[in-house]
């Protein structure tokens, strides 16, 4: 009997999500980020970017009314993103007719599970967050990317956000320029952070400097005091972690500091956030730690960006973190192509956002490339001042495209890249 | 004196009905589908700790090597490419090797450094799918992954009913498998080591080969259930995936459902799962509609309650039924017999102490 | 240089296994007694650093810096210890006594409920709005814990090699809080009847032991001392989050494991081997192989002791 | 020439010595009684006989041969297979993203059939070329797997009670110890298991053997229930039975395997007399299928009832063995019994 009302059960509620269905006049748009752990407080700033283009249209484009649901993709077993909710929030997506956008997702390794799903359906999806650059950019990941996410032929995926073989290239530079010989690389094993660390690594060699060790750490380790005294011992002039607050870079700087280490340190954007100086202790980012950031932060942004924080500050009454304006940026550049689109359904509005140019929005002037990356080259790195990052100088705007690509042979297969 | 049913068909009748109730495609399915591999995995579990009182923590390891090896005999960036169907196999196959080779040093001990070791192993197995890179692709998952065919129809991802069908019909053939086990000499065996090791030794069954059998079947088992969950993603997903809190999952739903019993298994992965699918997100959607601008506060966002609800759930299930929503009951006792002393559970557990 | 580096990761390795132990302890003595797997000590563990970060915001943490430092930490080893032994009872009362009864596994899953809701509220906490939360915005981020303990070289500024007070108040808080804990085990009555109940509940209770009371006694004695390692691993690690009662309390798992399961000195003796492992691993290996590394010399150990390094194998009666 | 010889069995648990030097032999079927007051060692001698303890000295004959796995050629074999294997994947897991990268990697080009031979080739080649050490992880793998051999190894080679069983030595314990959540019937097909042939697959696939075997190994199962007087519950859980019937049934689980030798361990504790009596009636027909009893017993009426011949021990030392009668009237047997002289 157990086993039947147990069914029972899980037929009631799904009545309840089977009746909460459409209507008519209105515009679907969800995100799916995860909304479950620690991950929450940035995404948490995303969604407050996406709410905030919404109020600024009124909630309303051409007597269209415009629904907005902020979608988990994370579980609390999990307490991350899980592949699973994915899944389930694309099929969802899919589902639901009257979803025109889907703004995500967070984690790169999220979007090559929905990617392919939306792609079939001809749902355009435009990411605030992911930096993985084979998801649109052929020859930087494996042999069969991007082409697995484009099943049908068409690009439906965009982002605003500069992809890794941009930053990781400008974090190298950076350190190059500096006057560093002898660097040191850590990454958090994660898609992004390895990514990233590997075109720091590339370019670092590129440009002549000395590349100690490539390491990855245990994210969920209590502290990396070992580590950081093998840092502190290999007489490295400069330290780069390629991973994000979630991925433990607070403890990383702090050990690397409290072991002696007094090199220059450099993380890149997933740290850019106050978690981050909240989590390292400003003291010991204090100096001579930078992060790098791809486009201005909030208090170098001129014109519409400007704009945006102060109506970021006026609706939430707290400053916006580095990410809400590509939440915001992504709420605005779907509604700006839902208003332009000829049709209001999904291919009207994937054609329309696949023909975004010149779109003046926070982040300055840029345009969707061929790929569905943005045009959007400006990077900025900051350092940290008492407890709050500075802006220190803009990068970036000559950055090659494809940094991360492997110089010697031609080859791409990943390989080459990880036989150390 | 009426018979009772059999739960299990019970479960499969409700399960094939269901369908017909709601359309082609919708949450339903995607939550059932999950809900049929972490019954396949449960499953595999439950011949291990259920029924053979090996405690077992790594469960999920075992379905990161399902899934890992179906991908990399499948995806089209490897070389072999041997099929769906195949993969399938295969993948059960590498899973029975790699329960094999995690057995057979470690099956000797006894109950809870058992668990600690085949938790190790969950944690080695992600390290190692992480930093073998040319590989597994380390943290990028491996995809996409190929659909399964019959007689030259390809079932596609969009393609829910089927999908939800093929599924129920592989989680059947399953439980078949462990069916027919459990009722012959070989699960006997397994049954009589939870019951007694020593005693089950003196009676001439040789504990290790046993529980190296049953080891073997169960990560057979999982495999192929994180083969399909891979299947169903069309990607590994990142090793992550697979993580503690998933072997922690599948124990919870084994336990909740009833250990030693198939029916209890998919009965507890219907309400671990679907709790987590469906109640957990309907709440959540629920209240988060009534949020009200973005507050900074933590405790309004619905979202961060649900660790609170799962683990309040799982202490109240616990609770109210210790020996589970459908304990396992002998073969051919009849509804007149007294019910056997409330111990059933317990009996897996005692073992390690005491061995 | 080489030798420096070696002393180095010993220091670390140490000081890092002793924090474990002191977790450790409080796994095996509850397992010791209901052969429990208390998942749920790593996350009270957790939630006794965030009681010392209130406090310490509470107070203002102007306040400590200082002659009146070391004071501050006595306060929060005490604060700490006792609200994690509190906490650790209550869990017992509420969540398993209940199920004592009812087997083994029932307990396990009312342990990983527990966990779960303990890692929420951690959660939750997080959240206050005060100073040190940085005013609860980012309610999930790694928390920063104030340097109480300075980080100064005590072998002088020069020295390749640290020592700082943080490692002499990990090894002045946990030796004789080890050695307390090994009075009370083997000299007082309560540790007699504990160890009575551990090896025989029912003939205890026929000895007219108040079983009950001795189970919530073990649970009162784990919680502290969880408590005080929280104190001490948020002073030596500087950086307290919701979710590291999970490492804590696998590591702290795996050494009462590896030292044998139920035995005290067991524990501190596998904690300090899984430290010393992990920083010679760290240091000389890679660390992305650290854990296979820990895991794979637990196996192996195991295979030979399979009671664990310090576990004594009790006959079976037949 | 005895069925069972027991030579010089001494025990030692650290410094204490359980049993200590016993000798005695058993012949086929009799029924032999071992007696002693409590912790004269009794249970210890039947534990180190069957195998649940290893003697620390002495051996154990059964028709005229120790009972243990011979290392055989098959074992040797194995044994190399698995080390083989173990050097193999040490290896492998040392080299294996080089060999891959080169055999794999290196060849396969999308859309392009894959070089199997050029690959293998390319895998051999940088397996031969790759370095054989590189640090803690292979030693570690090497390691376990190298200790599991052994270990493997040496237990192949030691007494273990499923071997003795096997052999035809079949036993009930002192607390009785049934498979309390399995029917009465599953329990005696637990015994009978040694018996059995279906492998694995043929109990999946339900080959026709598995049918036969089950219709005759349950019918055999009901026949030694009625036997022990218990066919009308054979399906009830055997931890719902009474103190005295769970004493019958595990004997009926140890007639399962068809044993040589029954072992019985203080079958009569705890039974009010008539079931003693019936207890005793159940022993005789036992010996009548043919098979010799041992039993260890402080029951004296039932002891003196139904016993050929009695040994006595005490302090782990035999003092006395003989008939009934001749055991009776040994003084030191009764001293030891009694302690006092003044009861007699």
């Amino acid at each position: 009997m157990t086993t039947l009302s147990t069914i029972v059960a899980a037929c009631v509620s799904l009545v309840i999500a089977a009746s909460s269905s459409a209507q008519n006049g209105t515009i679907k748009i969800v995100s799916s980020l995860p909304r479950t752990g620690s991950a929450n407080a940035q995404t948490g700033t995303i969604v407050n970017g996406i709410k905030m283009a919404i109020a600024e249209v009124g909630g309303k484009i051409d007597g269209y009314e415009i629904a907005y649901e902020d979608w988990d993709d994370a579980s609390p077993q999990r307490g991350n993103w899980d592949p699973t909710v994915e899944a389930q929030n694309a099929n969802k997506a899919v589902t639901d007719a009257t979803i025109v956008g889907y703004i995500g997702t967070f984690n790169s390794g999220a979007a090559k599970i929905s990617m392919p799903e939306l792609n079939r359906a001809g749902l355009v999806m435009i990411s605030p967050a992911n930096t993985y650059s084979g998801l649109t950019k052929p020859g930087l990941g494996e042999a069969n990317e991007p082409a697995i996410y484009r099943p049908s032929g068409k690009i439906s995926y965009f982002r605003v956000v500069p992809t890794d073989d941009l930053q990781g290239a400008v974090a190298a530079e950076f350190v190059a320029a500096s006057g560093a010989k002898r660097v040191f690389v850590l990454h958090d094993r994660e898609l992004y952070g390895k990514g990233i660390a590997e075109v720091f690594e590339r370019r670092a060699k590129e440009l002549g400097m000395d590349v100690v060790a490539v390491e990855g750490i245990d994210t969920k380790a209590a502290n990396y005091k070992s580590l950081a005294q093998k840092v502190k011992f290999s007489k490295s002039d400069a330290a780069f972690f390629g991973g994000t607050t979630q991925t433990n870079a607070g403890q990383v700087a702090k050990d690397l500091r409290s072991a002696g280490f007094a090199g220059m340190l450099v993380v890149p954007d997933g740290c850019c956030e106050e978690a981050f100086i909240q989590a390292a202790g400003a003291k010991n980012l204090e100096g001579n730690t930078f992060v790098t950031f791809g486009g201005l932060p909030p208090a170098q942004l001129t014109g519409r960006g400007a704009q945006f924080r102060d109506g970021y500050r006026k609706m939430y009454n707290a400053d916006p973190e580095a990410y809400a304006v590509y939440g915001y940026e992504c709420g605005r550049v779907l509604l700006d192509a839902i208003r332009r689109a000829a049709t209001k359904d999904r291919a009207g509005v994937l054609q329309a956002v696949a023909q975004t140019k010149d779109f003046d929005g926070a982040l300055g002037t840029w345009s969707f490339d061929a790929n569905g990356d943005t045009t959007n080259r400006v990077m900025s790195i900051n350092a940290v001042k008492d407890g709050k990052f500075v802006f220190v100088k803009r990068a970036g705007d000559t950055a090659v495209e494809g940094a991360g690509k492997v110089s010697a042979g031609g080859s791409v297969a990943p390989a080459d890249a990880q036989a150390r | 004196m009426r018979p009772r049913m059999n739960p299990i068909l019970i479960f499969f009748a409700v399960a094939a009905a269901l369908p017909m109730f709601f359309g082609a495609t919708g949450l339903f399915y995607d939550a059932f589908q999950s809900i049929f591999v972490f019954a396949l995995v449960g499953l595999g579990l439950n011949i291990i700790t259920g029924f053979t009182g090996m405690l077992n923590l790594g469960m999920a390891a075992f379905m990161a090597i399902g899934a890992y090896a179906f991908a990399i005999l499948t995806c089209d960036i490897y070389p072999f490419q041997v099929g769906f169907w195949s993969g399938l196999l295969l993948s059960g196959f590498i899973g029975a090797l790699a329960g094999f080779l995690i057995g057979a040093p470690t099956l000797g001990l006894s109950g809870d450094y058992l668990a600690i070791v085949t938790m190790g192993f969950g944690e080695i197995t992600l390290d190692v799918l992480k930093n073998l890179e040319a590989i597994t692709k380390g943290t990028q998952g491996i995809n996409p992954l190929p659909r399964p065919t019959i007689g030259g129809w390809t079932i596609e991802l969009q393609d829910e009913r089927s999908w939800y069908y093929l599924l129920l019909l592989i989680l059947g053939v399953a439980v078949l498998f462990v069916r027919r086990l459990e009722r012959s000499r070989t699960g006997r065996a397994w049954l009589s080591i939870r019951e007694d090791a020593l005693a089950s030794q003196c009676m001439g069954i040789p504990p290790k080969r046993t529980r190296m059998i049953a080891f073997a079947t169960g990560s057979a088992v999982a495999a192929v259930g994180g083969a399909l969950f891979a299947a169903l993603l069309s990607s590994t997903g990142e090793p992550n995936s697979y993580d503690f809190q998933v072997s922690i999952l599948v124990l919870c739903i084994i336990i909740v459902g009833g250990m030693g019993s198939v029916a209890g298994t998919l009965v507890g992965a219907a309400v671990m799962v679907g709790m987590n699918a469906i109640v957990l997100v309907k709440l959540a959607d629920l209240f988060g509609s009534r949020e009200q601008g973005a507050s900074s506060n933590v405790l309004a966002s619905p979202n961060n309650w649900k660790f609170l609800i799962f683990g309040l759930a799982l202490i109240l299930v616990v609770r109210v039924k210790p020996e589970g929503l459908v304990p396992p009951r002998l073969e051919g006792e009849s509804g007149a017999q007294p019910p056997a002393p409330p111990k059933s559970q317990s009996g897996a557990a005692a073992q390690g102490a005491g061995a | 240089m080489e030798l420096d580096f070696f002393l180095q990761q010993l220091i670390t390795g140490l000081s890092n296994g002793m924090i474990i132990a002191l977790i450790a302890i409080g796994y095996t003595m509850v397992y010791g007694i209901i052969e429990l797997i208390n998942f749920a000590h790593g996350d009270l563990f957790m939630l006794g650093s965030f009681l010392a970060l209130t406090i310490l915001g509470a107070l203002g943490i102007d306040a400590w810096t200082g002659g009146s430092t070391w004071f501050g930490v006595l306060l929060l080893l005490f604060c700490s210890a006792v609200f994690c032994a509190g906490l650790n009872w209550t869990i017992e009362r509420v969540a398993y006594r209940p199920l004592r009864a009812s087997g083994k596994l029932s307990l396990l899953v009312s342990a990983i409920g527990a966990s779960f809701i303990l890692v929420n509220l951690g959660l939750f906490w997080g959240g206050l709005p005060m100073e040190v939360f940085a005013g609860g915005v980012a309610a999930a981020a790694p928390k920063d814990f104030p340097p109480l303990v300075p980080n100064t070289n005590l072998l002088g500024e020069d020295s390749l090699v640290q020592v700082t007070p943080k490692d002499l108040l990990v090894v002045g808080v946990t030796l004789p809080l080890m050695v307390g804990l090994t009075w009370i085990v083997t000299r007082t009555r309560l540790g007699k009847a504990m160890r009575a109940t551990a090896q025989n509940p029912i003939a205890a209770r026929l000895m007219g032991i108040d079983t009950d009371r001795v189970i919530g006694a073990t649970f009162l004695l784990g919680g502290a001392l969880g408590g005080f390692a929280s104190v001490i691993y948020a002073l030596y690690n500087n950086t307290i989050s919701f979710q590291m009662g999970y490492r804590a309390g696998m590591d702290a798992f795996t050494a009462a494991v590896l030292g044998g399961i139920g035995s005290m000195p067991g524990a501190v003796a596998g904690a300090l081997v899984i430290g010393l492992v992990r920083a010679m691993s760290d240091g000389y290996l890679e660390t992305r192989w650290t854990n296979t590394i820990v895991f794979g010399i637990l196996v192996l150990i195991l295979i030979f002791r399979p009671s664990g390094l310090l576990g004594s194998r009790a006959k079976e009666k037949v | 020439m005895s069925l069972l010889e027991v030579r010089d069995i001494t025990m030692r648990f650290g410094g204490l010595t359980a049993v200590d030097g016993v000798t005695f032999d058993l012949h086929q079927g009799e029924i032999l009684a071992v007696i002693g007051p409590n912790g004269a060692g009794t249970t210890t001698l039947f534990n180190a006989i069957t195998g649940v303890y290893q003697p620390t000295q002495g051996s154990v004959k059964f028709r005229g041969a120790e009972v243990r796995r011979s290392p055989d050629l098959k074992l040797a074999v194995r044994t190399a297979v698995v080390g083989i294997l173990g050097a193999i994947s040490t290896f492998m897991a040392l080299n294996a993203q080089e060999i891959w990268t080169a055999a794999i990697d290196a060849n396969y080009l999308l859309d392009k059939p894959f070089p199997w031979h050029k690959a293998l080739a390319d895998a051999w080649a940088t397996a031969r070329a790759a370095p054989l050490v590189w640090g803690i992880i292979p030693a570690m793998v090497g390691g376990v797997l190298g200790a599991a051999t052994v270990l493997a190894l040496w237990q192949r080679l030691r007494r273990t009670p499923d071997l003795i069983a096997r052999a035809g030595l079949a036993r009930t314990f002192q607390n009785i110890r049934l498979f309390t959540d399995l029917s009465l019937i599953e329990n005696v097909l637990v015994g009978m298991d040694s018996r059995l042939r279906c492998g694995y697959w043929t109990n999946v696939l339900r080959l026709p053997a598995f049918s036969r075997e089950r219709s005759r190994s349950t019918a055999e199962a009901m026949e030694l229930l009625a036997f022990v007087g218990l066919a009308d519950r054979a399906h009830a859980a055997a931890g719902s039975l009474p103190y005295g019937h769970r004493r019958r049934l595990e004997i009926a689980r140890a007639l399962a395997s068809n044993p040589t030798v029954l072992l019985l361990d203080e079958p009569a504790a705890g039974m009010n007399p008539s079931e003693v009596t019936s207890l005793m009636q159940l022993i005789q027909r036992v010996r009548e299928r043919g098979v010799t009893v041992i039993l260890i017993e402080h029951h004296m009426k039932l002891v003196m009832g139904i016993s050929d011949r009695i040994v006595v021990l005490q302090y782990g030392r035999k003092i006395g063995e003989g008939t009934p009668q001749e055991i009776q009237a040994d003084r030191r047997c009764i001293e030891a019994y009694l302690g006092a002289e003044d009861e007699l």
